[in-house]
This record gives C-alpha cells, structure tokens and sequence, in this order.
C-alpha cells in the first residue's frame, strides 16, 4: 500500500486550499441564480475509471451567472474543478476562453501523471457548455 | 475538512511501527565507544562482546517462531528474505520450474516472481475466495511434477486475512515440496511454532513488531540450507547465506523487540482487538461501509473498509488528523488501485474507496475516537460533492 | 603476557569504527513515537517527514563524493553494494563475458567474481606490485574484446594502499567500460569527487566512517543506472534498484557521518597520520619489523607489520591490551594466511606474521604508546620461545 | 580480516593459561637436568607451514628428568607443547604413553581444525623419544 510515490509531496498548497474549501460543488439552491435564462449540464467519465464530472451552469444574458460541479475523483480533480467554477463564474460567454487540460495543471501545478483526470473535467465542461 | 493542530492519530502500523522505547535503548547501547561497537567478526575483546550480543538475538528471535538459532539468517528486512527464499530456491534448481503464489501476495514476492517469469519460469498465481482466503485444496491443484517452490503469506499486510499455513504446509509437505511463509505482518503478533508445522523458508522483519527498520531474518530449515543459493556473496558470513558486516545494532533491538513480544503479544492482541472492533463497529454504522477481507480470519491490528462513492485518494486528504494508507494508492507511478482488493473480486470503484487502518501497541481508545469522527465527516462531504 | 585490567585499547578501526555521539544523537531521534519513525514511502504526515530525512542524508552522501543525490542507492552496506555494482552489470549482459579485477580486492568483490566464473564469466585477477599498486596499465592490458566490468577498490582494508583510481577511470573510459570502485575504507578518509573522475559505481558504508553498520550506498553513473539489473525486488524503492523499506535512522546516521567527514576529515586524517607514523617509527626498531604496502600512498589510520618468526595468532593472543586483527586469520574456517599480503609476494611465513593496526578518529597518544610496548614485549617472547 | 571464524570464542581457558605461562620453553639452562645420562632432542614442521617444533628431553635412568620445547606456531600448537612438557616431566620412559593428538585435543579442548597442528607435535615428541 505505501508505495514509493510521493503524492502528498507533490501537492501545491494551492490544490489543498482549493480542496478544502469545495465551495461550488453542489446543486444551485433555491434563489440561486434565479435570474438565469436557462441552465446547462455536461458530464463525462465513470467512477470505475477513477473520475466522474459534472458541471451545471446558469446563463443570464451572455453571461455565466453561476457555475456548479460535482465530481468523484482524486483531490487534483476536485480542485480544478472548484478552481475552474471560481475563475468563470461571472465571465462573459462570447469572450469565453477556458483554456486546457495542459494549461490548469500549469497554472495549478498537476503532475503530468493526472493529466487525464483533467482531460475529463475538460469534457465535462465543454459538454455544458455546448449546451448553453 | 480540518487542519491538524497537532500530530496525526497514527494509524498506520502495518507501514511501519515506531521502535518500542526499550529497544532503542538496547540499540542505543550498541553504537559509540562506550558501547558494544564490535565487529561481530572480529576475533578480539570487542569482537566477542559483539558476538555475544548476536547470538542472544538470533535465539530471541528463533523462540519467537519456535526455531533453533541456527536456522536464523539475518537479512535487511521481509523484502531481501523474501528475494533470498525465492531467487534462492530458484536458482539452486537445475532448470527453470513453476512457483506457486497468491495474487494477494507482497510485492516482495510478487516481482521477484516476475522476475523468474522473465528468466523462463512458470508461476501461479492463486486467486483467494471473497473473503482473502486461499483454500489448501487450490495449492495442491496448483502444484505440478516440475513445482519447485509454494510461497503463501501469513497475514496480508493490506487487509490482514490470515491463511491456514499449517494445512497448507501438509499439502506442500505431502508432495515433498519446500514451502515459503512472509511473516513479515504476523510475527510476533500470531502464534507461530515451527516445530508444530513444517515451514521451510519464513521471512521476518523488525519493523512491523517494534523494532528497527533496516534489519530482518530468514528462517531455513535444516533441509533447505545446503539448497539455498545466496543473494549477496563476500566472506562468507551466516553460514555463507549472506555475506556482511553485521549490524549489530539493528540485531539487538530485533532481538529485544521478539522478546517483547513474546512477552505481550497475548495483552498487547486482546487490547488491540478490541480497539479495532471499536473502530468497525463505528465504521460501519457509515452507510455503504464494508469490511475487506475474511471477518474473523484476521490478525488485531489492520482494518481495511471500503467507502463507496467516496474516492480514497481525496478521502485521504481530508484527513489530516488521520495518517493511514488507501488501497486506491493513487500516485504519479501507478493508478491502479489495490490489487488486493482487486484479487478479492472488489470492482474498481470499492477498491480505490478502501481506507486501511492499523493499529498497534502504542494506539488508544482517543486514536479510534478521532479516526471515526473524521472518518463520518470527510465521506460525508465528499459524497455531497460526488454526482 | 599480562591481562588486560581495562578494556583494551581499539586498533582495529579498519574492520568497524564506533558510531560518532553526533551520529547516534541524530539516529536515535527517528526510532521512537517521538521522533521521525515513518514509513518515508508513506504518504501521510510521518511519510513526508521520515522522507525528508532521507533526502537531506542523501544529499549528505552525494556531496561526500561530489555526486548527485539522484545517483545514490540505498544498500545495506559495501558487501551488497559490491554484489549489486558485479551482478548488476553481469547479468544485464546478454551473455557471459569478462571481469577485470585484481587478487587484493575485498571478499565481496572476489566472491561475487569467483561465483560469476561459475556461471561462466572470465575474471582476470591482477596481481599488483610488491608495495600492493596495480599499474593503469596492466589494467588496460587485460581488457580484452569481451570485457564488460572493471572493479578495482581504492583503499586496501588490509594494507591501507590506495590505488590510482583517476588513471584507471581514464583507461576505462578510453575502452567504454563500466569502472567499479569499492570505496568502503576510503569515503571520509580521502578526497573523492567523482565530477573529476569517470567512474561508473562507488560502493560506500557507513560503519567504516563513524556511522552505523548495516547501511551502505552504491553511487550509480546516470549512463549506468538503465543498464544495472536489481538484486532484490519488491515495491520498486530507490528507483527500481533496491527494495525494501528505507531504514531511517540508518540513512540519517550515515548522512551525518559523511557530513562530519567533509567538515572533519582533514583535520582527523593529519592527526591520524601522525599517530600511525609514531606508531610506525616505534615498531621498525624491533628487528625485522617489515611493512606491508607502499611506505605513502596508503589511508592515514592503516598499518600493516610482519614480524618475522612470530606467528600472528599468538601474536595477537599475546596482546590482550590491544584489539586489532592480523594477516594470519589462522581460524577454522582456513588456515591460510591473508591473501592479500601473499598476492605482494610475501612469503607465507610473512604472511602469517602480520599484524594490522587501524587507527581512528578517537584514537590518541596513549593507544599507541601502549600497542609499542606490549608488541614489543611478546615479539620478544615469543622469538625466545621459537626454534 | 576479521573472518567469521571464532577462534578466539573457541580458546578455552586451559589453553590461555598454558599460553600465557610457556614455562618449558627453551633450552635447559645451566645445571638444570645436571644428573641427565643423556639429551635426546626431535623435532618436526616447517615455519612456511604455520608450525615448526622442537623438543629436548633429559633421561636419567629411565625417567624424563627434564622436557623442554621451541615452537613457532598457533596458540594451540605452544600450548599443547607446554601442557606435555609438564605432564611428561618425571615420567617413566619404559611405562610412558603419551597418547595421541586426538586425545590431546579432547583433554584441551583444541578444535578438529587445528589437529593438523597437533600431528606436527607428536611428530616432534616421538622422534625425540626415538631417540632417547
Ligand atoms: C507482508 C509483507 N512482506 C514484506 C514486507 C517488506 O518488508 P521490509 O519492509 O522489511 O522490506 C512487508 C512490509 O513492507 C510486508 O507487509
Ligand atoms: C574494502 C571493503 N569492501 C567491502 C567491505 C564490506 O562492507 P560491509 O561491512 O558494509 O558489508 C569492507 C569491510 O568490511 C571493506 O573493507
């Protein structure tokens, strides 16, 4: 079990701040986003692969007025997840540039090893997006 | 999520225990001038009080297995005596043979196994029932007219199940055929007597019983010594099974830390015991919860659950005031989750949800307090998040 | 002959050096519950700091050889370190070839060879000139077409000479061949920077340099590391070349030792240098005293002495006030005399005469004042007592 | 070189004291074994060989009135000879047994590997009492 890999040593303080506070994961509770258009969802991956994502949105305008997730997987998935909830909500949809995988594990400091983990929160998001 | 205050909740013995107070003491005395620096090899004053001191350890740690000193060969730990047993046995053959092992097995076996695969062996690897365990039945029908070696664990170090060595022994002894144990989980904690079951090669290490990393044991029979190719040649020490300087230090405070046992194995499993069905019994009251490994076929210390829907890697995390092991044991080498638990059919989900817990002599009813009041509120927030 | 009142005085510093206070202080804070008793591959809190530990000593071994850390390889002393640097290289060959080695090196290098030549392997084994200095050249000379692995040591354990390994890198290295150095009795006595000298594997131990025994390292060339094949498998510590749980407070301590080295060693080593050649002026005025190996290219603490017409058995039994070991080795193992002073050209009486006196960091004045008097006390008698 | 032989463990006290006391070795000093009818000296080894001895032995009448030995070789090798000097001192020539290197060592405590050691002794003690 205690294998030689050093995880834990390679987590940026910044992935363990995101992940202790998961504050946009969940559903848009009652009021929330209220004066949204309409809502959007995308999902993608399984949990028997290690990682599910979904993310809801809710547009108003051509703007993202709220962003939600959930998702099940390791702890680089869950705070790219709440990083990429905090950083759009509030964007504008049409100057929309979320990026990619590469980047955020640039930006967050993600080991290569879990690129694919954010590979689909990428699906995950673009699949909302598609739909908004 | 919370941050700890103060150190973890150590939960996490089978990785590795801390070194029981009065064996560092005895090791202690074992290092500078004042103390027994000797060479064991050397053939004066110092030398002899060396020697002295190894000679004591190497009967404390027969006793503990109900061996003669003799058939004790000191090693760096479970892993080399497991390397030794194997590529030992091995290669005194005359040809490549067939090995027959579990899927369940210690890495320490496991790719030294692979290892001979490469080299032109056969192995089988034995799938264990639901429960972890290996049926004797399975060994004897795994075994064929080229068999060279069984090598079936004792306790497993992830979920604790123990096999039925001495019946497994029977089969092997009936077909004439060397068996190899890793006791590296269970000794000093179970009872094993070698006189009453007919062990071949049994692989000990210091460190999981309160003594000090670095240092281990291989226990040969009579009958396999002259058929035991050693590892590490250079002077013949150990009967020419493994050559080195040895440290004696590092056999001292085994030594000492097999006496210990002895002494309080029985206290020390009964209280331990009790502890972990404290932890179970509060564990399982989380829904979903489910043990891992045979219920009652189990050594005290270890308790593996898993949490399904909550993804162990990130459970982890959100346990700080907790230090323990994931069977899901997501790194940057590997992400596959436990093989163990996989070998016991868990699917993919259940094994990378699996926390182990174990516990030992320095664990406290508070230890099982916190595990359990950290445990409900991280997989509770994680299943919050989880679609 | 007298008894000895106190403990006798230690000369045998080249067969084990007493651990440093320093060093036991530093390893005895990662035994216990209150100190870094971690797993260093767990990834928890007591992981991460046991793994600290081991990376800082780490770097301490490295900066000790002018290595990078990356290139260091836990072991669990020289002899397995040796074992891994012959067996590593042979068996990654395709086929049997040739070793290149010399009849002074250490058991762990001549066993391993000797057990290759029974696999098959062509070992020649150079025999140095009469002051124990094999010649770049005659190095060069026996490579031959087949030649996959040179191993020459840099300090001789028995006599003390010190090889002319930078030369020999360079012959090694015009022919693309792997050079082995067994380092054990060198690391901390003498300059070692492997940024200046191509050498490919470095066997290092802590016992011989005031750590503890029982851990070792192998220097590994980052040409080298793909082409060495592991002795011991399981886990995939040290990146695949060595298994085992890292011993923590092995590793600390023998990364303190070399630290304590780099800070100390020029001092100790003048020091020592002038108690040896004390010790030296005082022993050549008994008649026939005769010194084995090369009057100054040799470590500061090792002196090598025949005393014709003496035997070193009774020699040394003669001397109870003194711990030291001679050339003799008359044991049950082997009546032979030390093959080393045989392979100088010594005759076997000679041979059979020595005494090696091992000086160290905590040797003094008074050591060497009281080994001058009571050899020259039973020379004298046992010369009367001889035909 | 320090091999992981024992031989130091396996000294027995018998031999450290009749090594630390070789008070036969040598040669008879003046007036010593004065009344002697005759000397009779043998001796067997070879230095090369890790052990050379010699013994002399002074008759008078048929009694051993003095036995004396030179040897280079093994703590067991002078301590052997010490022990048969003084047990065979005062002997009777014509009822002497002087047993075997076998017995010796039994009575010594001499390990199997040294009873070449012992041969080269009793090759000594015999030729000269051949010559006695
Ligand atoms: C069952 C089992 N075998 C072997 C080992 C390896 O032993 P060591 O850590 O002494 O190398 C361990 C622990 O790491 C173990 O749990
Ligand atoms: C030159 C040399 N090589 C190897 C060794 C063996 O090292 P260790 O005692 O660490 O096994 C020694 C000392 O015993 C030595 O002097």
């Amino acid at each position: 079990m205690s294998r030689a890999a050093d995880t834990a040593d390679q987590l940026a303080p910044r992935i363990r701040a995101l992940f202790s506070a998961l504050d946009h994961a969940g559903e848009f509770v009652a009021h929330e986003a209220d004066g949204a258009a309409h809502r959007a969802h995308g999902e993608a991956g399984r949990e028997e692969l290690g990682t599910r994502v979904q993310f809801s949105l809710a547009i108003a305008g051509q703007r993202l007025v709220g962003v939600r997730y959930r998702a099940y997987g390791c702890p680089h998935t869950l705070a790219t997840c709440e990083w990429l909830a905090r950083s759009l909500e509030g964007r504008r949809l049409d100057s929309l540039a979320i990026g990619d995988p590469l980047e955020w594990a640039q930006r967050l400091d993600v080991p290569a090893a879990k690129l694919g983990r954010l590979l689909v929160i990428e699906d995950a998001l673009r699949a909302a997006l598609t739909r908004s | 999520m919370s941050s700890p205050q103060t150190e973890p909740v150590y939960l996490d013995y089978a990785a590795t225990a801390p070194v029981d107070p009065r064996v560092a003491t005895a090791m202690s005395g074992c290092l500078t001038r004042t103390g027994v620096f000797g060479n064991p090899a050397s053939q004066h004053h110092f030398g002899r009080l060396a020697r002295a001191r190894v000679e004591q350890a190497r009967a404390q740690v027969a006793c503990l297995i109900g061996a003669a000193p003799a058939q004790i060969i000191w090693t760096s730990g479970a892993t080399e005596s497991n390397n030794l047993a194997i590529f030992g046995t091995a290669r005194a053959a005359a040809k490549a043979g067939h090995i027959v092992t579990a899927r369940t097995e210690h890495k320490a076996v496991l790719d030294p196994c692979r290892r001979l695969e490469q080299e032109g062996w056969r192995v089988t690897y034995l799938t264990p029932d639901r429960d972890g365990i290996i049926e004797p039945l399975q060994v004897h029908e795994a075994i064929g007219a080229d068999t060279v070696l069984v090598s079936i664990m004792h306790a497993n170090n992830e979920i604790g199940v123990i096999q039925d060595i001495e019946a497994i022994a029977r089969v092997c002894h009936e077909r004439d055929l060397p068996l190899h144990v890793d006791a590296a989980q269970s000794a000093g904690k179970l009872e094993i007597d070698l006189r009453r079951c007919a062990v071949d090669l049994l692989s000990l290490t210091a460190h999981k019983l309160y003594g000090p990393k670095g240092i281990g044991a291989l226990y040969v029979s009579p009958q396999r010594r002259a058929r035991l190719r050693p590892l590490i040649y250079g002077g013949g020490h150990e009967r020419g099974l493994r050559s080195g300087t040895l440290a004696v230090h590092q056999i001292v405070g085994f030594g000492l830390a097999c006496e210990l046992c002895v002494r309080e194995r029985g206290e020390d499993a009964q209280r331990i015991e009790a502890l972990r069905m404290r932890l179970w019994e509060g564990l399982r009251s989380i829904e979903g919860a489910l043990l891992n490994g045979h219920p009652t076929r189990r050594v005290a210390g270890i308790l593996n659950v898993s949490f399904p829907g909550v993804e162990g890697e990130s459970l982890l995390l959100g346990l700080p005031e907790l230090a323990l092991s994931t069977g899901s044991a997501c790194n940057s080498d590997s992400d596959e989750p436990s093989y163990v638990l996989r070998a016991l059919g868990r699917d993919i989900e259940l094994a990378q949800s699996s926390l182990r817990f174990s516990l030992g002599r320095f664990s406290c009813e508070r230890d099982v307090e916190v595990a359990l009041g950290a445990v409900r509120r991280e997989v509770q927030r994680l299943r919050a998040v989880a679609p």
